[in-house]
């Protein structure tokens, strides 16, 4: 399945762009995510530590099941208020 | 009224909103742009937010507080964009029976906000622009 | 701005007030008239004050707040006289770099209004008027 | 001495003036004056043990040695707020 990523912040800078997209097996989870986006953008990848991802517009852990309905997002250590 | 917008806050129509006959303490933050952070003079910041996962994220805390506390009303409010030196870019108000739970409540709503919500500040200052270190870790 | 006043407090200007280039935080609380009270339905209080003590206490008051924690302002406004339901009686505002020195200052603030200062509220309900029962102890 | 001391609120209602007037040996205490007044005002006695003194817009204890000098008032329980 072919996943669309969004980046917002120091991601969308460091990766030069508001959306990746990552080729993954069916029913690939979160970590699985991570270590493709680790291998295939080294650009993110010593940001992704600290990074958490959102599906559905919430939080979710690595153990998540992904698929391309869902509305994906990478998001950096958060600095609001 | 939970919001991330553009727009400045407008604290006297935030007030208002927070007034219930039934309530006897409103407590209100106001996170407000200061001149300076880690000993670099700030020119302005711009904030940008995650726009609908951080609108879907600041309803679950207003419906979480609620539930949590004996509250009349809640007003989250976060801005984006640029913002200059003493705006306000994010406010949190309660009103409430009893002024402790109104304390608590506020207090708890700015943590989640600072920790939990996707938002991000950059800061302008002289001599260049960096994104502010955040929180990487649940609140 | 430290004020026992019969005037409507006017929560844009103090707002403005507490503003300050070098605070990030700003919190106020706002105690307002409650429809009931101890189960009798409220229709209006008034608040008698010995006005010289009160305006005394409360700066002094703000000269402990501004003792105890880095603050940059101080508000404490108190109201006299006949007030309706949702008016704000009493209002503490503080600025501070830090946002839990500013909520504590504040609950400090009100604490210190609600047991030392000589302000004495007068219920007017359905069916009569009476004292509240007040804070004897010294808080 | 002759004091005069002020009343407020349930303490003006109940002794029906906003001032009394109560005569001590010069060099007496609050105490003293808490004293005469629970003997000289009944309608007031009920209400002192939860009254504090002020002096000169300060509370002072029942030690404080009072003059004809200082403005003296009853605090009774405040409730503002």
């Amino acid at each position: 399945m072919l996943l669309e990523v969004r980046l917002f912040a120091m991601l969308r800078e460091a990766g030069g762009a508001e959306r990746i997209q990552v080729r993954l097996e069916p029913g690939a989870s979160v970590a699985a995510l991570r270590t493709a986006i680790a291998r295939e953008f080294p650009a993110l990848a010593t940001h992704l530590g600290a990074t958490r991802v959102a599906a559905n517009l919430q939080f979710v852990s690595d153990a998540h099941i992904l698929s391309a309905e869902q509305e994906i997002a990478l998001i950096p250590p958060v600095s609001g208020g | 009224m939970i919001a991330v917008t553009a727009d400045p806050i407008d604290l006297a129509a935030v007030e208002a909103l927070l007034h219930h006959p039934e309530a006897g303490g409103i407590v209100t933050f106001a996170g407000t742009v200061r001149n300076h952070n880690h000993g670099r003079q700030v020119v302005s910041l711009s904030y940008e937010a995650y726009a609908e996962m951080a609108q879907a994220r600041m309803e679950a805390l207003a419906r979480e507080m609620h539930a949590r506390w004996p509250l009349y009303r809640v007003v989250l409010i976060h801005r984006v964009g640029t913002l200059a030196i003493g705006d306000a870019a994010v406010f949190v108000g309660v009103s409430s029976a009893h002024r402790d739970v109104a304390f608590d409540a506020c207090r708890h709503g700015i943590e989640v906000i600072k920790f939990d919500v996707p938002i991000w500040k950059k800061e302008t200052f002289i001599g260049g622009e960096d994104w502010v270190e955040g929180c990487a870790v649940h609140g």
